[in-house]
């Protein structure tokens, strides 16, 4: 059952002009939490904004005990909320309702776990990595951005123990160009290999490219897609998601119920 | 304290009522509310067969308010009496269905196959809904459509007939009246205003279907004349809703002749709003020392506070 | 960049209109504001005679808009002509006169007594004022009406003639659209929203005159998917209002279908608006290689982005 | 010209659970504000709340040199702006336009000067009586409230050598009552005496109750009316304050351009 914490803001970290880890103490979630799932967060007192908005949980904050405390948000700004969230000073209280949705489904070895971030993207993949490294999965985090300035957190990733695999937009940093790019050239590399999960989060196009290369290359490949919610619990249908079923055909499901984690290969892409 | 209220021959238990659209099935909403502490639950309109609605995005907010195109994505009456029907049942939820047609026929068919089954307590006739093209509003828009479809379904159940009347017309309460005389047992109003957002970057709709309706805080005002109004007109009970989201806005809808109040938007910001909102409107109760929620409805004093003045 | 927009034999030097009722006469702001850089200015509804209107309270804010029933307090065109008429036309203001009647005859003899004088640029017909009993909205919410109005008023002035249009009717498209044949130079839309707030502790409504019109961002997303409507129907300019608080909100009526916009409740919270606005605008030109505000005037792609799809 | 600052809170004194002081860095409108003259305050980005709320200028605040740097809001929670001024913390800005309105009318010697407030009412009365002293007039508080606890700044007016006549309706300090008693009662007793101007602001009754005594006594009355306002510039027609004129009729003049002060005895009282 999801809570609805009055969440107060223990820490806002600005990491850029457009991002922020935003740390809110709400331990009944933190503890609930599962990698890939999200909260809906209200960044305001008073109707406009007036809907919640839907952010995955990034890392699941713990005491000196590894009791859970709270959670943090990585935040990027885009609009009214999302500044408001860039803004949010401690001390002030966000409502915040989860955990919701479907998790990642995480693999056991000798699977191997790649995680494929672009941008904002990158938010699901601390918890992931977190829970691949526990089970002793090998993981690797392929990781686009526009530029080297927009790669958070990668101490975090190699303290986990992740193999990183950087691309940036200008070349800034790792590889200039897409990050689907390395994710299909080291599939084909180890098209014999052991079997791998791919995991995926960030812009659509990214996710149809990396969904489609995993299905190229036979491979399983979990995508967390991005759609306007108003509820976050199955009540509104506004973040619909194609799937394909049956003979050409498709049904819409809901991408805050049956997702945000939804197989790559169903997806009917645009 | 009662807060029993009647429609017809239905009896909810409290005036509020989940609108449909908002709500899911209900059964979706069980984990977070005890799906029987409400008045009722209005379904998701349904039509007569499975239909997918329209693409995303299917929403956008707006200030105070957000607009919707979902195009009645829904499972078809079938489905919902099997699937659905009977966890809301275990439940012990009052199952108010919205219904949608294409035709005079789909409403008369969905009315008998629906009042055939086991836990419907109520017929809602979705004739407002803006985001389809065929059916739907179209008899919402006219007079003789709608007597004619309130009619209709009216000869073929004994369940509590409350057509559903859409805001965007010029007089809201001649539809009142002419579902009144059509033998509605109630009316629920209002649907959502057709409205717009363009993305001024793309100079593309922002939501698939170009328009949509709109709903929340926004429209409140608009909603309580429209109450208002068919207060003064007909006779049978009104169910009041539009941006209800605190218990004074419930007890707004109430004063102005509301029996019953929908909460749709609100709850999509709030799921824990239902026990609030009772809560709220029992503490009102009490400070008014008001014993039964029937008595305060329409109890609005609306004596023009003075004449028009003209400069002496 | 040219920021020019005609309407009939009137031409405007930017898109910015301030609305009727939210910048007095103008002059009140003269301090704030540097009259010559609007549009233009709708002044406040004039009556042939003074009226004193509606006792307070006036107004009630509601969420992201606010209800208004002033009444149509007004000094009557004879004093406006004489004492407010001078210094405009001395600011080098684009004078656009709200007149409001409450007979055609009224209308008539307003246009009349306006075309004389020397100063006004163009006559805005308040034929949608919510907030008066006779008169005005009776003509609005008639087509006849509405065509009677504004041909007998078109018969008696060379000056612009631009009804304005209420938004409470169900085919404000064929408002227009009587508007366009009996001859109006372009149409204004929208005026407010009918509406009530009421005062739960009380039971009373919350301004004097019972129900007002709605106001502000709130209806933003219905008066613009009105103008995207008109613009479908109609030749004739439209000038476009309902909640414009931002260059992007001006940008979407534009691109929607209208040629110039009015602004008022937001000039109330940011009297400094209209600089900014402008500046916005002209930003957006740059960045969208837009030479002329004309050329952007309805160029919205509203190819639904899809049909409605079925389950197969 | 009016001038709109957008100005940082730099101190929130909470005076009580309702009451509090709220100091903004706003220097432009602090050295041009006339006593009773009030400012459009928006406490809110976003649409909702949507519109400025006007206050009157309690306090100009000046640096060591006596230069004006800013300007003090007696604010009294009553709804969802005084909320948020309530709760405003340092570092924020709330836009504030302002000055606006016409000021009280500061008499001179040998005329007296005697302020009645009623509750959030004392909010002109700081500035006024600066003023007043500033000119040498001797000056009479007549200061009223629910209870002690309410009644503020006291030593401040004491401070200014202002008279303290104080009530409060539960009699928890000073007289138990209305304070237009001991107006009236002082009216009585010095009918004959110098030269008077009375000022009053606070509830409707209680301005009705002060106008219509110092009209009794043959005394002018400047009162500091408050009715809901939309724009503050005179643009909008909300403010209206219905006055006499000529052979029993009326006009309504708008309470912002033509007030907030405005002589009591042409009100026409309900
Ligand atoms: C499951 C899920 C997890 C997400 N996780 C993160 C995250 O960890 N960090 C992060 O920065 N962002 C995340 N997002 C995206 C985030 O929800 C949007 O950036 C945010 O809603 C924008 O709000 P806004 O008020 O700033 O934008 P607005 O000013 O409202 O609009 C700007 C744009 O944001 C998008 N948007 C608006 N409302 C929603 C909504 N309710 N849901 C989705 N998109 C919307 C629209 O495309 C819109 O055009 C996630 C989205 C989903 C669906
Ligand atoms: C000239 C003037 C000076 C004032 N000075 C002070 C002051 O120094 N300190 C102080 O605490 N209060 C002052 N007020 C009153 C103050 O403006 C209201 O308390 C405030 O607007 C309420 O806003 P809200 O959002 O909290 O209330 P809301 O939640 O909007 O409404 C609660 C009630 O407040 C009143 N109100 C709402 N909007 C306005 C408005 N725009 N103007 C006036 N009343 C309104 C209405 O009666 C309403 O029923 C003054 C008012 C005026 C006209
Ligand atoms: C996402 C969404 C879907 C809706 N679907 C339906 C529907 O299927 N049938 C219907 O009669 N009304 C539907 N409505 C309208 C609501 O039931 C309600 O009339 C409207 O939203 C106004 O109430 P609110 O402001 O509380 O949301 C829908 C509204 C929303 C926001
Ligand atoms: C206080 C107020 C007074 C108004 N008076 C008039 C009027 O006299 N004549 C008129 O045609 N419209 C009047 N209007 C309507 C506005 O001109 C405009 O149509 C409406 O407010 C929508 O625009 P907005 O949302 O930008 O305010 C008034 C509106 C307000 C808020
Ligand atoms: S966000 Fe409401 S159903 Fe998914
Ligand atoms: S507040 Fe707008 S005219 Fe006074």
């Amino acid at each position: 059952m999801p809570i609805d914490a009055p969440a107060e803001v223990i820490a806002n970290h600005a990491l850029s002009t457009d991002y922020n880890v935003l740390a809110l103490a709400a331990p009944a979630i933190a503890a609930a939490a599962a990698p890939g799932q999200f909260v809906m967060v209200k960044a305001a007192f008073g109707h406009d904004p007036l809907l919640r908005r839907p952010f995955s949980v990034f890392e699941v904050l713990r005491d000196d005990r590894g009791t859970p405390t709270g959670i943090s948000l990585l935040n990027k700004r885009i609009g009214v909320s999302t500044d408001l969230l860039y803004a949010a000073r401690p001390g002030q209280r966000v409502a915040c309702l989860g955990p919701l949705g479907r998790s990642f489904t995480v693999v056991d070895p000798p699977t191997e776990g790649w995680m494929v971030a672009g941008g904002v993207g990158l938010a699901p993949f601390v918890a992931l990595a977190e829970a691949l490294g526990t089970r002793g999965v090998a993981s690797t985090l392929f990781y686009g951005a526009r530029r080297a300035e927009e790669l958070f957190y990668l101490d975090v990733f190699r303290r986990l123990g992740v193999e990183l695999v950087l691309t940036t937009e200008d070349g800034s940093l790792g590889e200039r160009g897409r990050v689907v790019a390395p994710l299909e050239r080291r599939l084909a590399a180890r098209a014999a290999d052991r079997p791998v999960m791919i995991y995926a989060c960030g812009p659509e196009g990214m996710l149809a490219a990396t969904a489609t290369t995993a299905a190229r290359f036979g491979r399983p490949c979990q995508v967390s897609v991005e759609r306007i919610m108003a509820c976050g619990l199955g009540g509104c249908y506004s973040c619909v998601v194609p799937m394909r079923h049956g003979h050409g055909g498709f049904h819409h499901v809901r991408s805050c119920i049956a997702g945000p984690v939804l197989p790559g290969d169903q997806i009917l892409w645009e | 304290m009662d807060l029993s209220v009647r429609i017809g021959s239905l009896t909810l238990k409290n005036p509020l009522v989940a609108a449909s659209g908002c709500f899911g099935y209900g059964v979706e909403y069980a984990e977070v509310v005890d799906l029987s502490s409400l008045g009722g639950i209005a379904v998701k309109g349904l039509f007569l067969a499975e239909r997918e609605g329209h693409p995303a995005p299917r929403i956008v907010e707006t200030p105070a308010g957000m607009l919707n195109a979902i195009g009645l994505q829904g499972i078809g009456v079938h489905r919902f009496i099997d699937e659905k029907l009977p966890e809301l049942r275990a439940r012990k939820a009052t199952v108010i269905v919205n219904i949608c047609g294409t035709t005079l026929n789909e409403y008369v068919e969905l009315a008998r196959i629906l009042s055939d089954a086991e836990g419907v307590d109520a017929l809602e006739l979705n004739i407002s809904c803006p985001n389809i093209k065929e059916g739907g509003i179209t008899f919402g828009c006219s007079l003789t459509g709608t007597f004619d479809v309130v009619s209709a379904v009216r000869k073929v159940t004994r369940l509590p007939v409350v057509p559903k009347l859409t805001p965007n017309v010029t007089d809201v309460a001649s539809f009142a009246r002419a579902a009144e005389e059509a033998g509605a047992d109630a009316v629920a109003l209002v649907n959502t205003f057709l409205a717009m957002v363009i993305d001024v970057e793309t100079r593309r709709p922002k939501i698939s279907n170009v328009v949509g309706g709109l709903s929340g805080p926004a429209i409140r005002p608009i909603a309580v004349r429209m109450v208002y109004e068919c207060r003064q007109t007909v006779k049978i009970p009104i169910v009041g809703m539009g941006g209800i989201a605190e218990a004074r806005d419930a007890l707004e809808f109430i004063i102005a002749g509301a029996s019953a109040v929908q909460v749709g938007t609100a709850s999509f910001v709030d799921p824990f709003i239902w026990p609030k909102l009772l809560d709220g409107i029992r503490d009102y109760m009490r400070r008014h020392q008001i014993a039964r929620i029937a008595d305060l409805v329409g109890t609005i004093d609306a004596r023009a506070r003075d004449h028009e003045w003209t400069s002496s």
